[in-house]
């Protein structure tokens, strides 16, 4: 049976549920015990699991994420959360010197089935040090799942495939879509989650909304903000497909040049730094392929290449949003 | 040494500067939750974004801060309002920062978890135990310039557990810097009891695995703090190197304003207020004839009037130009 | 007058010119004194300058990095070396949350001249966690300065504007180009060098051979391979311009652009990793503006999404070279 | 405990590694610098990439090694290749995989610093200090599967001042983790003398830190290591937490191959030849009578003719094909 959760209740319901599967699944992070995750991710989890399967760290990021490692060569599947993805630089080495390229420089012989959740994103005042995303830097060294989920039906379902997955998954949840009461999330990401697991699908995109005028492609918070846009676009008679990319490694190239063909225009929104990442590979990849079936030159909206900024006008001229992304489809559609 | 060797104005300096300190946070709190009811919203009111509030914690400031000149550096953490008002930070332009306003210290960049102010050589940040090696650097910039000035870095117990607090204390003392590393434990790294955290009881040992002093003093007792932060800054001064002191204290308040405390015993919150530093000094100060119910009254007063003025400055301030937040990612014009 | 220079030794000496020149620039670094580097780049220093100046650090890199950011706020202006750039993952907190961002979080206040000295690159079979370049990872973050030199001319007049800057500046320098005598080096690498202090801008690229047919964009060792490939080319009467990009961050985009628009054609060499990188924001940067100005589907050959090889047959076949520039060059132009 | 209380077999099997480990580290250095004449070239001859050599370090593998099962864990540095003897590694895998073949441990995608082998659960990396955070996800697994086994983890005396010590170290001792970390101390971490790199005479002080064991032991003893190793193993595997092990140890060659060791004073290298453990252990049991130097020179032999056998494997194996390369980034196909 399907009720509407809140991504962090999706989210915590699908480890408990792959904790009661499978004994080898434990968890791991600051808070995550009594408190339940900051943002709720492993709610509830110490009452059903107890404290040897559900650790609070010290805060030693380094020692609990390379701790992953040491467990998953013993066939354990760890969850391990980095509360705030803004903190990674305490830990990277960890993620992506071992953890990442173990499969690879051991020839095969191991595996690395551990998920790294993490939360993203700003737009309440957290400033530079916890606000931002960061996914398009993870993308960028092998070995690393990227999994973004916009929803509490793909969280969940995301969430029981990075835990099955044999490969080390980053999870990146937004805080402004978990649904948590004391931070705003839009009402839309809070849908029907079927109460028995079901896994989706890592490496596939979908289309949240269909169009014919132009693409746009974005993850996580941002799919909101170009669906509302592509509702007030409609009313200016054009209709834009949005696309949810939902995983950026694998990224689902096929669906998205296959759109783009479509609607012979795209735009990336991207709630991420604006160079040398997310946004750029998204364009490259498309007019690598079939730039010369383009309408109008692809353009992306994303955070421009400055630190998140504290005050509340501040941040808001700088974060995407809906009017930025009319704005832009107005001028590729003219 | 005990407190009658330290002069009357010195000791009343200490109990203005704590006491300002408490009236500060216990006001800043109050506009925390301007705006943010019924329903607590992290993003809403005059204050968004989250708020770590020192009070209980005075103690370790202002016993270590009295013995610090301008040209001394205090590196603080995310809960850093006590240390920022003791090294005397502009409370209207620290204010103005929480308040995201462009009068603020950094023009509303920066906010409450990153305050910085040059001409006091006060900085913060919101990254657990990143402090530590900040301090080293200034310790080297004395040496390297024949100076004698001193960093205090300023970490909670948690931060203690971090790989930075080891790195930085080898470095300190390997290079015989004047540096003090400065443990507030209050015994909580947000829902974490220290106990669970860490192997050691009381951090000041740590300081053998580095050949330096290290102390642990009660914070309920400013004049302790006082004692063992003299000793310190002076061994530092003389260049003989680094100390380590941990200040046993108590939170009065949550980790963060909002922090529903679920995990904490009660009996925890009651020994917070029994050793709560300002009530005990102010006993101390009266019982020892001190100072006078009516000496300290007015110094509260002033106090009070003191933190007024810093809100109504913030208040009355002017947001910051949105556009502003494009510029000053890099010095020399961008 | 100038000299055929190494370039290591054109680092060095550019170093020692500033460090004679200004008090407040010093070196710090594992195996920075006695042995100069493990790459040279500091060769010489403590014999000139001593132990003070030229400080051997412990292996503890978010230590004497962060310390770098202390010593700033203090008016040095120090030279840190990350021997390895794989290592950054232990040390990148500091990097990219404090030294980046403090200008900007500071609102100005602070500044940040420091620069980050880090070998990149492979080809020699140091595997997966001593061959990579990253400097893709780097860029995405806001507040660093990018410099990738590939000859020792731009080299010592790189370093002497990077030292000289207010802001951190992320110096990489590839191993297979410093002209080690151990190591294999172009020799068109070590070029004229003039003895006397010169600064090259951070922020221009440079066109070093210019060409109509089609523009080859790269940086660092990758300059070589495009050269050698045009030589070729040329032969098949094809001919290339080959842009030494030089600086990430500032990227010149102008002659970028400007080049792109006389040949109509881009192909980007890059030996970081493919995906989320810099060869799809210098592809971005091109189409989002003259897209529809190109005769062919711009192009990259990057190095794929796999973490380095140990084996020389196995790493030869992922390095880009000539040879997979003259393919893709050709299926271009026809 | 002395030296008569082994059995001796143990002995014998004891003398053949140590006699074993040399042997190969001597092979494979001639083996090195093949190819590499007149001018030492790091990326030519059968080994190219760096190669660094454990001789003189033989007794701190074989008298831990002694102690453990194959599902004991060993987590090495990039000088491993004596533990991984020890460890009862296939040699003719292992020598393949530094020559970079396809029989080799990993295929040839590892190679010297990256060896893996699942079976004796034994791994090792290029990232000095990683290997701590590991061996506590080891003893996680251990504790949260109800097993006996250990995990060790092996550091430098270098390694010793990385932040993952600490935070792995008091992660260990706060959960009583069934991990022994061993500090390999050979007075180096390339040119930087410990003295110059850290704060405490002896790593093993730092234990107190931690509140776990802490030995100090001359490595010129391999019965001596053997002691203090069986209490740590046997400690563990009782369940009664972690131990922390110094081995005092000297480098009888370069950090790595082609370290022409100017830092080094002659008489380390001098001290070093006196403190071999292999010569002092043969000397032992001759003069204990406990073998006769007809059964050592059996050992020795059939030790000569398994090395060179295994060198054989790896010389006559084939390269991989270079399209593995692409290959084996996540597990379950790419
Ligand atoms: C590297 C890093 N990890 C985690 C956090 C999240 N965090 C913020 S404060 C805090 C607890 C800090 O505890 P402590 O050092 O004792 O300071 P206190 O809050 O008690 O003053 C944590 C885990 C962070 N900001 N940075
Ligand atoms: C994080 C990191 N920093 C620096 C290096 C470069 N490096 C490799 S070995 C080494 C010295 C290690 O010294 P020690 O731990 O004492 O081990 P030893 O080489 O003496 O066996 C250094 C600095 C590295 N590989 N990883
Ligand atoms: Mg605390
Ligand atoms: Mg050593």
């Amino acid at each position: 049976m399907a009720r509407k959760l809140p991504m962090y209740k999706a989210i915590s319901e699908a480890i408990a549920q792959e904790m009661e599967r499978d004994e080898n699944v434990f968890v791991m992070g600051e808070d995550i015990g009594a408190y339940g995750g900051i943002f709720g991710a492993t709610s509830g989890l110490l009452e059903k699991f107890g404290l040897d399967r559900v650790r609070d760290t010290p805060i030693s990021e380094s020692a609990f994420i390379g701790a992953a490692l040491g467990a998953a060569s013993k066939g354990m599947r760890p969850i391990v959360e980095l509360m705030f993805v803004d903190f990674f630089g305490v830990a990277m080495d960890q993620i992506y010197n071992h953890i990442a390229k173990a499969h690879y420089m051991s020839g095969g012989q191991v595996k690395m089935p551990i998920v790294i959740t993490t939360a993203i994103g700003g737009g309440y005042s957290d400033a530079a040090q916890h606000s931002q995303c960061l996914y398009g830097l993870f993308a960028h060294v092998p070995g690393l799942k990227i999994v973004i989920p916009s929803n509490s039906y793909d969280a969940k379902g995301l969430m029981i495939s990075s835990i099955r997955d044999d490969n080390p998954v980053m999870y990146f949840f937004h805080k402004g879509l978990m649904g948590l009461g004391w931070m705003p999330s839009p009402e839309e990401a809070a849908v029907e989650v079927p109460e028995e697991p079901y896994t989706v699908p890592i490496g596939e995109a979908k289309v949240v909304r269909e169009g014919d005028d132009v693409t746009i492609a974005t993850v996580s918070r941002m799919v909101y903000e170009a669906l509302w846009a592509a509702e007030e676009l409609e009313k200016a008679g054009i209709n834009a497909e949005v696309l949810d990319l939902r995983t950026l490694v694998p990224l689902d190239r096929k669906t998205l040049i296959n759109s783009v063909k479509k609607t012979g225009r795209l735009l990336v929104v991207d709630e991420d730094y604006m160079s040398y990442g997310m946004s750029g590979e998204v364009i490259t990849s498309v007019v690598e392929k079939v730039g010369n079936e383009l309408k109008a030159l692809p353009r992306r909206i994303a955070y421009p290449d400055v630190p998140v900024p504290y005050s509340r006008v501040l941040e808001k001229f700088v974060l995407p949003d809906k009017e930025k992304i009319i704005a832009a489809v107005k001028e590729m559609v003219q | 040494m005990g407190v009658e060797e330290i002069p009357k104005e010195t000791l009343l300096e200490m109990y203005r500067t704590m006491h300002k300190i408490r009236t500060y946070e216990e006001t800043l709190a109050k506009w925390y939750y301007e705006g943010k009811s019924p329903r607590f919203d992290i993003s809403a009111g005059p204050i968004p974004g989250e708020l770590h509030l020192s009070s209980g914690q005075e103690s370790a400031a202002v016993g270590m801060c009295i013995h610090l000149k301008p040209e001394d550096a205090v590196i603080g953490t995310h809960r850093a309002h006590h240390f920022a008002i003791a090294k005397g930070v502009d409370l209207k332009k620290m204010t103005a920062e929480i308040f995201g306003k462009a009068t603020g210290l950094s023009g509303g960049k920066g906010g409450h978890m990153h305050l910085f102010d040059v001409s006091k050589n006060f900085s913060c940040s919101g990254i657990v135990g990143a402090s530590f090696p900040q301090a080293v650097g200034v310790g080297i910039a004395a040496k390297l310039k024949g100076e004698d000035y001193v960093a205090v870095a300023v970490g909670g117990d948690g931060a203690a557990n971090q790989g930075t607090f080891h790195e930085a204390l080898n470095l300190a003392a390997v290079w015989k810097l004047p540096v003090i590393f400065l443990i507030e434990d209050n015994g909580w790294a947000i829902s974490v009891p220290k106990e669970k955290s860490t192997a050691v009881a009381k951090n000041s040992e740590r300081a053998k695995a580095y050949g330096i002093p290290g102390v642990s003093v009660d914070g309920a007792d400013v004049i302790a703090v006082y004692e063992v932060a003299k000793e310190a800054v002076e061994r530092a001064r003389r260049g003989e190197g680094p100390s380590l002191i941990e200040v046993r204290t108590y939170r009065l308040r949550g980790h963060f304003e909002g922090d529903p405390q679920l995990y904490r015993p009660k009996e925890d919150l009651e020994l917070a207020k029994e050793k709560d530093p300002l009530r005990n000094f102010e006993k101390l100060l009266l019982e020892k004839g001190i100072a006078t119910e009516e000496e300290l009254s007015r110094i509260r007063e002033e106090n009070e009037k003191e933190v007024q003025e810093a809100i109504d400055f913030a208040l009355k301030s002017p947001y910051p130009e949105p556009e502003e937040a494009l510029k000053g990612v890099f010095a020399g014009g961008d």
